[in-house]
Parts: C-alpha cells; structure tokens; sequence
C-alpha cells in the first residue's frame, strides 16, 4: 500500500512537471507579444522594448521557466501584465466561486444519479425502470446552458423565485449566496446527473451479474441488501471515475453555466485573460486547472486503493 | 454583489475594463467608468454636446488663438487628500506625451507648453491654433492626475471626482462609492456598481429580477419588447458617437478598386440591414459624423440602395470573381450586421467569405493593426474619430487623401465656422470617394427602473456620466 | 512410435542424441513481480527452476502438475514465444534460445500449439477458414483453400465449416478447428497445453482420439501437458511430472503409473478420481488421503 | 408431445404414490424451467432425504444448473419455473415464494457452493466478514464478535492454515483451492439441511479438487445434511455420492445408486457417459469410447427422445416420450431401448460415432 | 448414420451454450433511425433545401411556421427549418472530426501501449492520462487563441481531449485480446506484432470503437452547441444548431420556437448517438447480451 502511494505520488510529481513545461511551451509559442499588447497597437519599438526588458520577456527561456515555477510553488505568481492587480488572490477567489459552484453541482448530481441509477438497475426490465432510464436518455442530451436558460425564464423571470443571475461571495451574505447558488448548481447537478446516472446504471448492473452477488442473496440477503452491502462498494470504482472526469472537465466546463448565470469564476477568468491576452494569467489559469485535474486523478487513484484491495500488491 | 437600498444604483455595463489604466490601455471601458466619475478634467461636455466648465471655472483664448488660460476651482482636492492646484494640470498635460502609450496621446502633440501661472491658473501655449484641442481636453487626454497619485494607475487610480473605486470584483463588477470630501455638487447616489455581463439576455434578466437598476447599454435591441409595454421600466432611445462602419481595406486587395467600393455601397439597403440586425432602432447617417456634432449633415442619399447599379460597377472594375474577406469582431452587432451584409452583396454578385476574429485581441492585431482584410465591422465609439479613422494612411482603412488631410487641417485650424464648413466637406469627400460604408449610427439604448432620473437621451462622450443621476 | 530407451535424465541433463524433437537443458524462467517494498526489490518468481528433458522424434510426451507449477511457462518457452532466464532449448537438434523473432521461423514451421480454452483460442471475429489458413498465411505458402478444406476434413468437420463463425461451433469442434490449425504448416511436434480440461467428459473422448489417431497418422511428435495423470497415462508414452517449477520424476508412463517414485507423484495419483476405484469404495477421504499430514 | 400430468413420470425416487416421508428433506415435483415458451428443464422429479448424497451429472447444458438454481429460487429474472419444490421444516412451496420469504431459507436452510471459487467472493471485503455476514443475517450469532470467532472457526474446520490471520484477508489473496474452501465455509456456517453443490471442484486441479471434495463430503456428513452435487465428472459423482441422477436436454433420464447406475447403465445416454469417461477402456484400435454428436443448443433437443439424435439405437419409435421405468424404489429410467440388464459399461452398442474418422 | 449427427450441429450454425444473439434491441434501432435521419438530412441538404438558409429578407421577419416556411423564419427572415436541415452538415463536421481526431490517435496509441511490454507501454499510458490534465474546454480556448475561433480547431481540440478515453478503453481492450490463447496461436503461427495488432486485435476491440465513438459523437455534437454558445463555434452566417439556439435567445419570449426546433434538434441527435452508442454496447459486450 505504501509502495502504491509512493509510487502514485512520484507519478503526480513527475505528470506536474510535465505538464508545467508543456504550459510554458505553449505560451510561448502563442501568437502576440505581451508587452505589444499591453501597450496598445500603437506603441513605439521603444517602448515595447523597454516594457519587455520590465517583464523579463528578454531573459532565456529556461530562466523565464523556473522564475515561473518559483512563483507558483511559492504562492506568489507575481502580477497580470494586464490588470496589473495580484494574480494570487484573483485565481483563488475565483477558484472559490467554481469549486462552490461545481462541487454544489456535483452533489446534487449524485443525489440525482445514485439512486436514480441504481434504481435504474435494478428494475431494468420493468415499466419503471425503462422510463427512468429513457428520463436519463434525455436529460444527457439536453445542453447545461439550454437547461440554465429554462430554469431561468421559469424560476427567475417568470416566477420570480429566485435571482436570474450574479454572484455574493458565502462570506459577504449567506442567503442571497444561497439563492444564487440554486439554479447555476441545479442545472449543472440536473445535466451532470443524469450523465452519472447512465454510469451508476451500467455499474450496477455489471455488479449486478456478479457471481458474488448471487453468493450473497445465495447466504440470504434479499436482492437491495445484497446490492447495498456488497455490490455498491464494487460498482463505485467506474462511478467514482467517471465523477472524477466530470469534476475536472468542469471546472472550465462550467464557464457555460458561468456565462449564463454572469458568475464570475475560474473558466470565465481564462476565457477573459486569453481575449485580454493576459498571458502569464493564462498561463497560470492553465496550470492551475491542470494541477487540480491531475490531484484529482491522484485523490482517484487513492480511492481505488482504499476501495479495492486487490490494487494494493503486498497488502499481506 | 451591488449595493442595496435607495442610495445605491447598480448598472448593467458590457465591456468590462482590463484595468484602470487608460492612459497606457486602448479602448473605451475605462474611460465609461471612470472619467467624470473618478476623474475630472478642466472642461467637460454636457448632454449636448457642448463644452463646460468643471474644474476650470473659466477660460480666455488669446487673439493668435495658441494660449489657453484656465481658471480652476480653489478647493477642489484628490482622492488621496492633495489638493488639485494648477501644478497638478500642467503636469497632467504634460504627462500624456512623456508617459502616455495609447494612441490619442497623439491629440495632445499640439501643445506647446503647459504652465501654472498661479496655484488656481494654468498657462497652456499651443504650437499652433487647433480646434480640436480644447474639445479634447474633455475627454480622457484631458483627465487630471494628482502629482503624487499616478504610481498604481492600473489599480488605484486617484481622481478629483465625486467618486472613488471602492471594490473591483474582477470579471463582476466595479463599486464606485460617493466621496464625503468632494469639491463641487454631490451627486445623489452613495454607492453606484457597474455590472458588466457578457450575455446580453443576462443583462435583460438581471434587470427584470431586480439585480440591476439600469441597462447602460441595451446590445440586444429585439428584446426592448420585454420592457416597452410594462410601466416598471423606461427605455431611453437617443444617439451616440457609434458609427458602426462597414469599414473598407482602400489600400489593397480587389476594394482598392473605388468602383468596387462604390459597388459596395450601393449593394446595401440600408434601412432592411438596420431593421434585421438593430431591430430598426438605430439612425442612419450615411457619413462619420453623429448628429450630435457640429458638423453633421444627412448624407444618406449619396448611394441609394440600387442592387443593379452595384452590379454593373462591380462588372466594370473587373473585379467580379474575387472574394471579399469580411473579418468580423465577436461583437454582438457586428456578427448581426455581418450576416445581412454578406447576404445583401452576394445578392449582388460578391463573393463573400466572413470570418470571426476575437475581440478585442485578435481584431486589433489582424485588422486594426496589420489591416489584413478586405472588409470589417466595427463601431468607432470614440467622438470625432473621422481623422483617427481616415486622417493617416496607416490607419486600419488604408484611405490616403492628401485632399482629405487638408480639409480636416483647414478646420482644425480656422474659425469656428470654418471648421464646420471644412468637415462638411471632409465628411462628403470621404463619402464620395467609398472609403467605407456607414451602416447606421448605434443607438443610445437604454433600459431603467422607472424612477431612475437624469438618464442622457443622448452620449456624447466617453464617460458614463453618473454625477447627473437620481431618483424620483 | 519409437519407443527410445532414454532413462530418467533428471540432472546433469538430457543426453541429446539427433533424433531428439525437442531437448531441455536446465532451463530457469524468473518472473518479476512489482515492487511492494519501498526498500527491498521483490524476491523474483522461480517459475521454472533448472529443467530438462528431452523428447525423441514421435516420441508422445506427457507432462503433468497442478495449476501454477510453470506447464505454461516451459510451453510457452519451447514454442520461441518466451525466453529462458537462463539454459538452453533445441528443436530438431537447433538452439532457439536467443534467437530473434525472423529466425525462428523454423521453429514455427516445425512446431505448433494448441490450447486449453477453445473457447478463447479462436478469434471470434475470423472465419474458420482463416483461423485454420493463418500458419499457411503468416508463413507464405500458397494453395490455402484446398489445404484449409483437407485439414478440416481431417479433424472430423466439413469443408463448408470454413465459412463459419467460432461461435457456431461446440466446444469439441471448437478444439477440433484449434487442432486443424496447428496442423496446418505440416508440423512434425505438436505441443498441446491442456487441451481436454475444458471439455466435458463425452467431448473429451473424442479429441483423444483424435489427437492420438493424428500423431499416429502422421508420425507427430507430441508433448501433452495436463493436470490429469490419467489423461496423460492414455496418451502418452513417456511422462515428466512438474512440481513447482521442476521436474521430480520422468519415465515411462505405465511405469510412473503403477510405480510413482516421487511422493508428489504418488499424491497426482491417488487424487484422480477414477469410475473403478469409486465403485470399488474408495471415498473422497481416500482420494485426498496423501495429504493427510 | 408433453405427456398428461397423470401420465408423467413418477417420482424418480420411485416413491411417487407414498407420501413424502418423514426424513425427507428436498422433494422436487414437476420442476419445469423455462424461458418464453422454451423449456429448459422438464418435468424434474425428485427427493433427497437427511443425510443423503445425491449427484446431478449430464453433459454442459442438460439443465444441471438450473435445476440447482431452482431450488435456491436464484434463477436469473428471465426465467420462470414451476412445479414444487419443498424443504422440510419450511411451510411454503420454494417455488414462487417472494424474496423475503427465500431470504430466511437461503443460507439457513439450504446453501450452496458455486463452481468459480475465483468470483463467488466479494474481492473488496474481508473473508472473515463474508463468512460472519451469513452467521449475522440469520442471527445465529448475537453479536459481530462472536460471529466473527464463529467464521475463524469455520475457516479452521475447512482446513485454511492460519484461520486467525486468514479472516482479515481478502479473496484475491487465496489461491482457488482454499477461496473454494472459504465459499464451504459460508455455505456450512449454518448447518444447512440441505447443501447445494454446482461443480465445485470443476476448476480445480485433480489434487485441489481431491482436498475439497473430501471437505464438502466430511461437512455434510458430520452435519447428516442432505447433498446435491452436480458435476460432469462421473468418478467425481461416483466418489462422493451415494444415489446419482442422470440428466440430459433438460429432463433426468435416469436414476438410481451410484453403484448399480454405474455398473449397470440402462438408459443409453448413460451408459454412452460412462463409456466415454472410462479412459482405461479402449477398441481394438486403441480408441476411447464417445458418444457421437454434440449437445444442442437449450431448445433444439429433439421432441420425444431428447437422446434420439445422437443414439446409435434409436427407431421410429422415440419419436414419443418414453415413459419412465422404475427399476426399484430409488431408480429407473426412461428410455425404449434400454441397455440390457447384464450389459457391462462401456462395453456393447456405443461406438465411435465421430464424423469424418469412423 | 454417424456422419450426419455431427454435421447436423454444424449446419444449424447455432450458437453454442449460452451465447445467444438477442434480436436488435430497441435502442440500436432507435439510435441508428435518429442517425440515418440526420445523415440523410444532412445529405440532402446539399442539393436541396426549401430556401436558402442564409438568405436574409427583411420582408419575411419572424414569421411563424406556415407552408411556405415549416418552422417559420428567424429575425433575419431567414427560413429555419433550412438552417436545421444544413445545421445538421456542422453536427456530423463536429461529430466526424472530434471522432476522427480521437479515435486516429486513441485507437493506435491504446493497440501499441496494449501490446508494448513493459515500461514503454506504462509511459505511452501516462503520457496519454496527462492529456487528461487538459480538459477539451481548455484545449479549445488554447487552441482558439493560437489559431483563432473556428469550428475545425474547436473540433480538433474537443478530439484531442478524448484520446485519453479511447486509448484508455482501447488499451484495456488490447490487453484483454493480448491474454487470450488465440494471440499466442497466431505468435506461434509466426505472425508478426503488426499482423497480430491488424488482423486479432484490431478487429476485436472494434466494438468498443464503435461504441466510444458514438458516444464521442453525442460529446461533441454538445461541445459545439456549447462553444457557440460562447462563441468559439461555427462562425456566422453557417447554420449550426447551437448558435441557432444561442441566437434565439433574446427572442425566447415573443418566439420560443426559434430555440425549440434548434434546441430539440440537439437533444434529438444526441440521443441519437448516445441510444446507438448503448445498442451498440449491448450488442458488442458478451456480458450484456442478456440485459436490454
Ligand atoms: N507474467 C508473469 N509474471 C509473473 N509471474 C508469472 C507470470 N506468468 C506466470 N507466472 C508465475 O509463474 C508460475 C508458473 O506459471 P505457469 O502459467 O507456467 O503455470 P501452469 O503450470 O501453466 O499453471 P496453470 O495450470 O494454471 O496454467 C506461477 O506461479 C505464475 O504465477
Ligand atoms: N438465462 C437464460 N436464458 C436462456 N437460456 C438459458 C439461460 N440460462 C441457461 N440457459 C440455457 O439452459 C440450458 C441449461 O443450462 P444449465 O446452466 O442448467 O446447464 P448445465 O447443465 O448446468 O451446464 P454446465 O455444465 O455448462 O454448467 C443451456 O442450454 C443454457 O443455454
Ligand atoms: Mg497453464
Ligand atoms: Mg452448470
């Protein structure tokens, strides 16, 4: 176990590096000279020169990489070239809004899919089980931002329910985070969910036909109890996979919703620092969103190990 | 996150500024929030288009027409507690040519010398007589900086206005809260938010879920239906300096052609174009001139819609068989106005291919910068942009006019009705001559709550004028 | 069925004479495991552990042992398809060991395999006709249809079976169309792992027979690898027990038979459980009795 | 070409018009399996009483299997059975009964022992838990830890070395042979009246499967449980139980002691078994004896006969559903042209009846 | 008498045990009548459409659905039902192009890490899950910002994001091929790693492509609507179901229809995919064959 551990984490640290050099690499070679567009299309040589010198752009490549690296291991990134505001707290509060926004998205995802799931599963031949899963058929193919804008003109303009759109931080006025937070989280939790839900299907119903299974009901547990206490724990590895994909594609996935709902958080920050050619903060958005992918994937990996046993060689 | 209650007002905006720094950044975000709100300039202009005073109190231009003086206001004082005295305006003006980058510091070229004769008077010697110059003054080149306040430009910027940045949520909004300490009349709300949205339905259910007060800026004209007919809401309709120009690339490709540019302009009926794209709202002027300049005239029956002459002047130039890029910036109007556009010239027998460029950042490269297009569109929000435009042959539209640069000196220069009669003729000659195509000027659209006062009919500058707003 | 008198080689190895198929000498194979200590390595697996014998030509081989002893290891590393840790194994008199892939193709032509599960060793998605064509096609002889319709005829199946799916097939015709396969490139060995452990007991008897009627026809060399000593007893002429990663006794098979030296041999014996001795009393406790501590 | 109930088969424990007696354990009457309108399993009669051992054997696809499903009421949904089957002590048909009701009986009064050792247990719990679990749902145990000393103490009777150390370990670190034990191991905890077997040494090696066999038949012994074993493997069969059924196409065509069904086969099939599983016994061309042919697939069994299409002896008149014979009052048979009664096995009619090399 | 017993079996090809072929479920029927729909929709469309869907006419603003316009015309007077007919060239692009990129790369790369020994095979896979460090969003924002908005680099990003997953699905396939006895039959046969990847593995995980790529398919053919929503999409004038629906939503209320026949032109066409994908999943996967 402790040898899968280790060796997990010297994967995470070896795919960090990695994908740090693939970053900067990128960045460079993205079209547009920082400081030209900082200053405007009609600044002098001169001065692009002398703003290059400022931001260092003129120091080698390599130098320019681990100053980079420097900063981002040691909290401080330095500031935009563009807004001229620290990068730090801008990427964290806005790392804030999404994880609020997509973790509140993702639970109400497996409230809907679990159980839906499941349910789906386990009565696949019946009336009850069809219909859900062809409710689940749907809800797949409905677009998250078509599902915001619905729930928008019923429960915001329509109703009058709820806020339309915006953001207040938890901190600054719980209630109204709380009403904010409704429709974004739901229609992402609704869409996401009913994604989940074809997978906790698939799981269950694999699990379903296990042999164990039948050893169970076969020891005398009725069909949900055998499912609950031994089928969940094996169907969990491919849902917690796919849970784990969803969470990182959404977290600038969910510019979408962010858009919609005029929330300003992390994918909305990428998307307006790469058309206001912010580099080094797209560059550090970018590792950002790769860095939490891939922890994400580290987090997996662990839950494997502690959810099946037979991933942990020498366990005895 | 905006402010609550009667003394706040949160206002729904489109483009959200990248910093506060306008004198090192391009484009009119910064200016709409922050010029005679935060800053001050000595002269200001009012809703209609005329000049004011606001910290001059007064003005003398001598006989050579080359020296401004300027009296200023005795207690006027900077968000960070210096006082605002004449040293602070020389400087100011002084600084748009030494650290200036963006490309209207070139407006202040013209000045000579700028001088604090005492702390309440200020000495400004130009190089030579210019019109123009004093209209500029009101606008961002003429903003004035505090001595000791222009270290963090970018985000603290310090200003004589009735109001200071308060909280900047980036990619939200931006809280202006009301200065106790301001010199002159204080304006009735405490707290005003800007809240910029991307999408225009947002602004729309933002303002009908009462998250905003007022739609600054209406970008989605069709929806007006919403408010029109429901006595909550008023909608203001008036001009602005917008004109949305189907701009032509004079300098090459098959549109260096003038008959194909006249070909183009004949192509498009522009009435059908401004009812489909704009909803009809919107005003069509033929020319680069708003109404709200001195200077305007209706030039739009100079290309009468006329599909078959454009034909045959397209047949003529030999240019039939090219293809036309049109490279549009995302921008919501430009993308309407691009579809009928393309639709209306290949029913005219043009080859159309339209693509999109990001805005700002690739437009401004590809376009505005390298002019590697053959036709765009792009709004020219800024006021009295015909020589910025036109007026050099490096600019993005490539139109060389030795004839044309004489005329806009001739006004710049001469007396007052001299300049109108000069920019008359500039403008025609611009219009003769196909250098682009005026599509319609945009409107002044805008959506409030009812009780929302002091709303202008009109913009005529850069700034979101929020000093003259109230509530009845 | 040239019975050579070769006596129980164990150690220091086999006497190779030219007519020997296939000779072993002190053949290892060590497999590593992943690591489960951050400090020390993993001790390596010693599957197969100095091994040799040698086969004369048309000599039928059985070798026996349970699950895990390294029958598939030591198969797998006669056919060129592994490589020995260490030791050496001719075929026809011609070391393979360290051979490259392009030079073996004398033992693919001389040599041929054939599987336990006939369920897995035909690709699903082939016709017959391609599975049986495949030594015909990878070694470039020509003539294949006419050749693919007599191999199936001699394994008992019609020609027009070529056209078919595996999976229209049982699984005795399913081993069948496996063995036709391996007969393809006129091997003169064949080596078969396990073939009838996956069969039922009816199915099982005809693909004895047929394997024993085709090493005869043909003048085959067989090697024939089951867990079952009584399976090996019908077949074969000589057998090797394994026992992990070793061979603990060789010999004559009738003579293994009635007269085990080895006590693991004595243990595969009394574990078959045959007709006769369940109806003559023996009992389960019986069959395990060489196990009892 | 179903026969009338009143002319069906009697019970071939030959005890058909008796009633059931008090030491029997498992009666199954009139079982039939079937899938839409496809029967799998026909028309099953039969009783195993305390103590008895029992063995099912036929050919992969008779209808072993779902005939040992039947009785734990595991049949997968899509098929439905009917008939009755009874387990003394408890007072409903298990055919039919709900779920709760066969939850109290499964496990508890009947269990059973799979043939994957490799996939019967969870891979992701404790075999010590999988063990006490079943002690638990049947409150046999009041508590987690006695439970649990109950499970260390089964894993000890199976024979695990180092029972303690084994409870905390998990499937995957079992070789087959002892997961095997393990599944005894639950399938005895509650010493059930009655235990299932579905080939549970198939997958073993000889040796393993001589250990295990020798476990399942001490376990019931010394709990006098009554036992149905299946398997294909006739030695197997005739090591571990007392009483055989033969069954092929999903019917049981014969029936009887082990010893007097396998010395004297009467039903061909039988006898074609034995003769092919007889690896000692060879023609005169040193060749084993098969039965021809292949088992069809479930519901291409030939009307009447099931056997007719690979019987060397059939006629016209197998066509009809042969009734069947009782030979004694635990054996019979059905079939029209039975093996005389002196014929050996795996002497006589069957032949060599391969295609292409007879 | 023997003979014909044996061949009997033979000749009824019938499937042995318990492997038995269901009839088509309904699923695949559903999904590959949706797909056959908006293919021929799609083809059809290059020779004829009810009027041309870019035509802007003023005269024939917002109509609602009559003979002459089925699904009425948008604000530019433009007919709709003609946008959704070429709309759905844009969805098979999207579809074909992301599904091609993936799979290209995906399948390949999974056969030879499948088939690689060893440490290589182990790198290929790492390398391919930190591509999953780059969400398909952030690919197509990246990519967009190098080479500018467009469908085909959008496309190409949201393939590029999905190589992971066909490599991962492909490589499991790979090993699971690479286990059984008949890769050893065909080594032992003497065919080479290149025949073997071609001729056994290839064509038994090409189930599992088809299946990942239907499913590839319904992923996009939302990624697109998605990105033209915010704008990366299919730039104007060339219809495309998701800026259709974008465009109408300014109208939602005084004309809903203009997002409803966009916005159930979607839904339909990835349920489409995704019902085909799951058809295709029962038919392929032996496990499942007897689960609907
Ligand atoms: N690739 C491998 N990596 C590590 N160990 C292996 C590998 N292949 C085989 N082994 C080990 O080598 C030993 C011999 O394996 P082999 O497959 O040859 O046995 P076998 O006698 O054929 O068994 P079976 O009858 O189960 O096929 C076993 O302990 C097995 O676990
Ligand atoms: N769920 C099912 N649906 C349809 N047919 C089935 C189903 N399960 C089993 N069958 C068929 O029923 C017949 C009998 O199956 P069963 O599993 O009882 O055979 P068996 O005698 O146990 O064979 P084996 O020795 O292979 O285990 C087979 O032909 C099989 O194909
Ligand atoms: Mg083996
Ligand atoms: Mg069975």
């Amino acid at each position: 176990m402790i040898v899968r551990l280790a060796q997990r984490i010297a994967i995470l640290l070896a795919s960090l590096a990695v994908s740090s050099v693939l970053v900067f690499a990128f960045m460079a070679v993205l079209p547009g000279d920082p400081a030209r567009v900082v200053l405007g299309t009609s600044a002098s040589d001169t001065a692009v020169a002398q703003l290059r010198e400022q931001f260092g752009l003129n120091r080698p490549l390599v130098e320019q990489y681990l100053s980079w690296i420097h900063g981002l291991v040691t909290f401080d990134p330095g500031n935009s070239y563009i807004s001229h505001a620290p990068i730090g707290p801008q990427i964290s509060d806005r790392l804030q809004v999404t994880l609020w926004l997509v973790g509140t998205g993702m639970v109400i995802a497996c409230i809907v899919a679990i159980p839906m799931g499941m349910v789906m599963a386990v009565r696949h031949r019946r009336p009850s089980g069809l219909i859900l899963s062809a409710l689940s058929q749907i809800g797949v193919a409905v677009p998250a931002f078509l599902a915001g804008i619905l729930l928008i003109t019923v429960f915001a303009v329509g109703l009058g329910w709820l806020p339309a759109n915006g953001w207040t931080p938890p901190v600054e006025d719980p209630v109204l985070f709380l009403k904010q937070l409704v429709l974004p989280a739901l229609s992402l939790g609704v869409v996401q969910g009913a994604v989940l839900t074809r997978y906790v299907r698939s799981a269950v119903l694999d699990v379903l036909r296990e042999d164990y299974l039948r050893t169970a009901r076969a020891k005398g547990l009725r069909p949900t109890q055998a499912l609950l206490r031994h089928g969940l724990r094996n169907a969990a590895v491919p849902v917690v996979t796919v849970l784990a994909l969803q969470l990182a594609t959404l977290l600038v996935g969910a510019v979408v919703i962010e858009r919609v709902f005029v929330i300003p958080g992390l994918g909305s920050l990428l998307l307006d620092s790469v058309s206001n050619r912010d580099l080094i903060l797209v560059q550090d958005v970018v590792m950002i969103i790769a860095t939490a992918v891939l922890l994400v994937n580290f987090l997996v990996d662990i839950i494997y190990l502690l959810i099946d046993p037979r991933l942990r060689v020498g366990a005895s | 996150s905006g402010g609550t209650g009667k003394n706040a007002l949160n206002i729904g905006l489109t483009a959200e500024p990248a910093n506060f720094d306008f004198t090192k950044t391009e484009g009119a975000a910064i200016s709409q929030a922050l010029l005679y709100n935060v800053y001050e300039n000595l002269v200001k202009l009012d809703q209609s288009g005329k000049i004011r005073p606001q910290l001059a109190t007064s003005w003398t231009l001598s006989k050579d027409r080359e020296t401004y003086t300027f009296h200023l206001v005795k207690n006027a004082r900077f968000s960070n507690g210096a006082p605002f005295t004449a040293e602070d305006a020389a400087f100011s003006i002084g600084r748009v040519k030494s650290d200036w980058t963006i490309a209207q510091k070139a407006q202040m070229d013209v000045v000579d010398t700028a001088r604090a004769v005492s702390p309440t008077e200020l000495k400004v010697t130009l190089k030579r007589p210019s019109n123009d110059w004093l209209y500029r003054m009101t606008t961002r080149v003429g903003a004035m900086f505090s001595r000791t306040g222009v270290g963090k430009l970018a985000t603290e910027p310090v200003g004589t206005g009735p109001y200071v940045v308060k909280k900047w949520n980036r990619g939200d909004s931006i809280t202006l809260a009301r200065r106790h300490d301001y010199w002159g009349r204080t304006p009735h709300f405490a707290s005003v938010t800007l809240k910029y949205f991307k999408d225009p339905t947002a602004m729309n259910n933002a303002l009908l879920t009462g998250t905003i007060n007022v739609i600054g800026v209406m970008q989605s004209p069709d929806s007006l239906y919403r408010f029109e007919n429901n006595p909550k809401y008023k909608v203001i309709e008036g001009t602005t300096n917008g004109e949305v120009v189907l701009s032509l690339n004079n300098g090459s490709g098959p549109l260096k052609n003038p008959k194909v540019r006249q070909a183009v302009r004949y192509a498009i009926d522009h009435k059908a174009l401004m009812d489909t794209c704009w909803a009809g709202r919107g005003k069509l002027i033929g020319s680069m001139v708003p109404p709200t300049d001195p200077w305007y005239q209706n030039l739009t029956n100079e290309y009468p819609y006329n599909r078959d002459k454009a034909k045959k002047l397209l047949e003529e130039s030999g240019q039939a068989g090219r293809t036309l890029r049109l490279r549009l910036p995302t921008l919501p109007y430009a993308t309407a106005c691009g579809t009928v556009v393309k639709s209306q010239l290949e029913q005219a027998g043009f080859k159309v291919k339209l693509d999109q460029l990001e805005f700002p950042a690739a437009w401004l490269t590809t376009v505005f910068k390298n002019a590697d297009y053959d036709m765009s569109i792009i709004s020219h929000v800024e006021p009295r942009d015909m020589q910025a435009v036109f007026g050099s042959k490096t600019s993005y539209t490539r139109y060389d006019s030795p004839e044309f640069r004489a005329l806009l000196k001739k006004a710049d220069q001469g007396t007052q009705q001299e300049q109108i009669t000069s920019m008359r003729a500039a403008a025609r000659l611009l219009s003769k001559d196909a250098a682009a195509d005026w599509l319609f000027l945009l409107p002044n659209l805008m959506v409030a709550n009812k009780d929302i006062t002091g709303l202008p009919v009109n913009t005529v500058s850069e700034s979101l004028d929020l000093t003259g707003l109230g509530r009845s | 069925m040239a019975e050579q008198p070769t006596s129980a080689p164990l150690a220091p190895g086999p006497r190779t004479g030219p007519a020997d198929a296939i000779s072993v000498r002190d053949v290892t194979r060590d497999y590593r495991r992943p690591r489960t200590s951050l400090r020390h390595p993993s001790p390596p697996v010693h599957a197969l552990r100095g091994v040799s014998f040698a086969v004369p030509a048309g000599q039928r081989f059985g070798i026996v042992g349970e699950s895990g002893c390294g029958k598939s290891t030591l198969l797998r590393i006669l056919a060129g398809l592994d490589r020995p840790t260490s030791g050496s194994v001719a075929i026809d008199g011609r070391d393979i060991t360290g051979l490259r892939e392009r030079q073996l193709r004398f033992v693919r032509e001389r040599l041929q395999l054939v599987f336990q599960d006939p369920m897995s060793s035909l690709d699903p998605r082939m016709r017959v006709g391609d599975i049986v064509a495949e030594p015909l096609v990878a070694q470039g002889s020509g003539n294949r249809r006419e050749r693919v319709a007599e191999l199936l005829e001699a394994v008992g199946l019609r020609a027009d079976a070529a056209d078919r799916y595996p999976h229209q097939f049982s699984g005795g015709q399913r081993q069948r169309i496996s063995i036709a396969r391996a007969l393809a490139p006129r091997p003169k060995i064949i080596v078969a792992d396990e073939p009838v452990s996956a069969l039922d007991v009816s199915v099982r008897a005809q693909v004895l027979n047929l394997i024993a009627d085709l090493v005869d026809e043909l003048n085959l060399t067989l090697v024939f690898v089951s867990h079952d000593l009584s399976v090996v007893r019908h077949v074969c002429d000589r057998v090797a027990v394994m026992h992990n990663g070793q061979i603990v006794e060789t010999g004559a098979t009738e003579q293994v038979y009635e007269d085990p030296q080895h006590s693991y041999t004595r243990r595969l014996i009394s574990a078959v459980p045959t007709l006769g001795k369940a109806l003559s009393g023996a009992s389960a406790a019986d069959l395990n009795r060489e196990y009892q501590p | 070409m179903n026969p009338a109930p009143d002319t069906a088969p009697a019970s071939a424990a030959g005890s058909a018009d008796s009633p059931d007696s008090p030491d029997d354990v498992l009666t199954v009457r009139n079982l039939d399996v079937a899938v839409g309108g496809r029967k799998l399993v026909e028309d099953v009669d039969f009783t195993i009483r305390a103590g008895e051992r029992v063995g099912l054997i036929g050919e992969s696809g008779s209808g072993k299997s779902l005939t040992a499903l039947s009785v734990m009421g595991l049949l997968p949904e899509e098929l439905r059975a009917t008939g009755s089957v009874r387990l003394a002590g408890v007072g409903h048909d298990l055919v039919g009964a709900d779920e709760a009701r066969m939850s109290r009986v499964r496990g508890k009064e009947i269990a059973m022992v799979f043939q994957e050792p490799m996939t019967a247990l969870n891979p992701t719990m404790k075999i010590g838990r999988q063990i006490a679990e079943v002690l638990l749902i049947h409150r046999t145990r009041p508590d987690r830890a006695s439970a649990r000393a109950a499970a260390v103490e089964l894993l000890a009777q199976v024979g695990l070395p180092d029972p303690a150390v084994a409870a905390d370990a998990y499937p995957h670190q079992f070789s087959g042979g002892q997961r095997q034990r393990v599944v005894l191991a639950i399938a005895l905890a509650n010493d059930p009246a009655l235990l299932v077997c579905d080939e549970p040494t198939t997958a073993l090696d000889v040796t393993v499967q001589a250990r295990v066999l020798d476990l399942i038949v001490r376990g019931v012994e010394d709990r006098r449980s009554a036992m149905l074993f299946i398997t294909h493997d006739l030695a197997v069969v005739a090591t571990a139980c007392e009483r055989v059924m033969v069954m092929y196409g999903g019917r049981v065509v014969e029936s009887g002691p082990v010893r007097e069904v396998f010395t004297r086969p009467r039903h061909r099939y039988t006898q074609g078994l034995i003769g092919a599983s007889d690896l000692t016994v060879v023609d005169d061309r040193g060749r084993l004896v098969t039965i021809g042919g292949s088992v069809p697939p479930a519901g291409q069994f030939p009307a009447g006969c099931v056997f007719r299409n690979r019987c060397a002896q059939a006629t016209e008149v197998c066509a009809t559903r042969p009734e069947w014979v009782a030979t004694g009052p635990e054996s019979g048979y059905a079939c029209f042209h039975p093996v005389s009664e002196s014929g050996a096995p795996g002497t006589g009619t069957p032949t060599n009846q391969e295609a292409g090399r007879g | 008498m023997s003979a014909p017993n044996t061949e009997a079996a033979v000749a009824s090809a019938a499937p042995e045990g318990r492997r038995r072929r269901l009839p088509v479920p309904g699923s695949l029927l559903v999904g590959a009548l949706i797909v056959v729909a908006v293919l021929g929709m799609a083809l059809l469309s290059f020779v004829w459409t009810p009027h041309d869907p870019t035509l802007v006419n003023p005269a024939a603003r917002l109509e609602t659905p009559s003979s002459e316009y089925w699904f009425g015309t948008d604000k530019f007077g433009r007919d709709v039902f003609s946008q959704i007919m070429m709309g759905s060239r844009t969805t098979l692009f999207v579809g074909f192009v992301a599904v091609g990129v993936a799979a290209l790369v995906g399948v390949p790369l999974g056969i030879v890490a499948g088939m690689a020994p060893g440490w290589f095979g182990e790198l290929l896979m790492r390398g391919n899950d930190l591509i999953l460090a780059f969400p398909a969003l952030l690919l197509t924002i990246m990519f967009s910002a190098v080479y500018g908005a467009g469908t085909l680099v959008a496309m190409i990003a949201i393939g590029i994001a999905s190589i992971p997953h066909f490599a991962r699905l492909i490589r499991g396939g790979t090993l699971q091929v690479m286990r059984t006895e008949y890769v050893i039959a065909a080594r032992a046969a003497g065919r080479g790693p290149f025949a073997i990847a071609v001729r056994h593995v290839l064509p038994n995980v090409s189930g599992l492509v088809i299946v990942q790529a239907s499913v590839g398919f319904a992923i996009a053919v939302l990624a697109e609507a998605a990105l033209s929503f915010l704008g990366f999409g299919t730039p104007p004038p060339t219809p495309s179901w998701g800026r259709m629906l974008q465009e109408s939503q300014e109208m939602l209320s005084i004309a809903p229809r203009l997002a409803v026949f966009p916005g159930i032109a979607i839904a339909v066409a990835v349920l489409g995919f995704n019902l085909l994908g799951d058809g295709l999943r029962d038919r392929f996967d032996p496990k499942m064959e007897d689960r609907r």
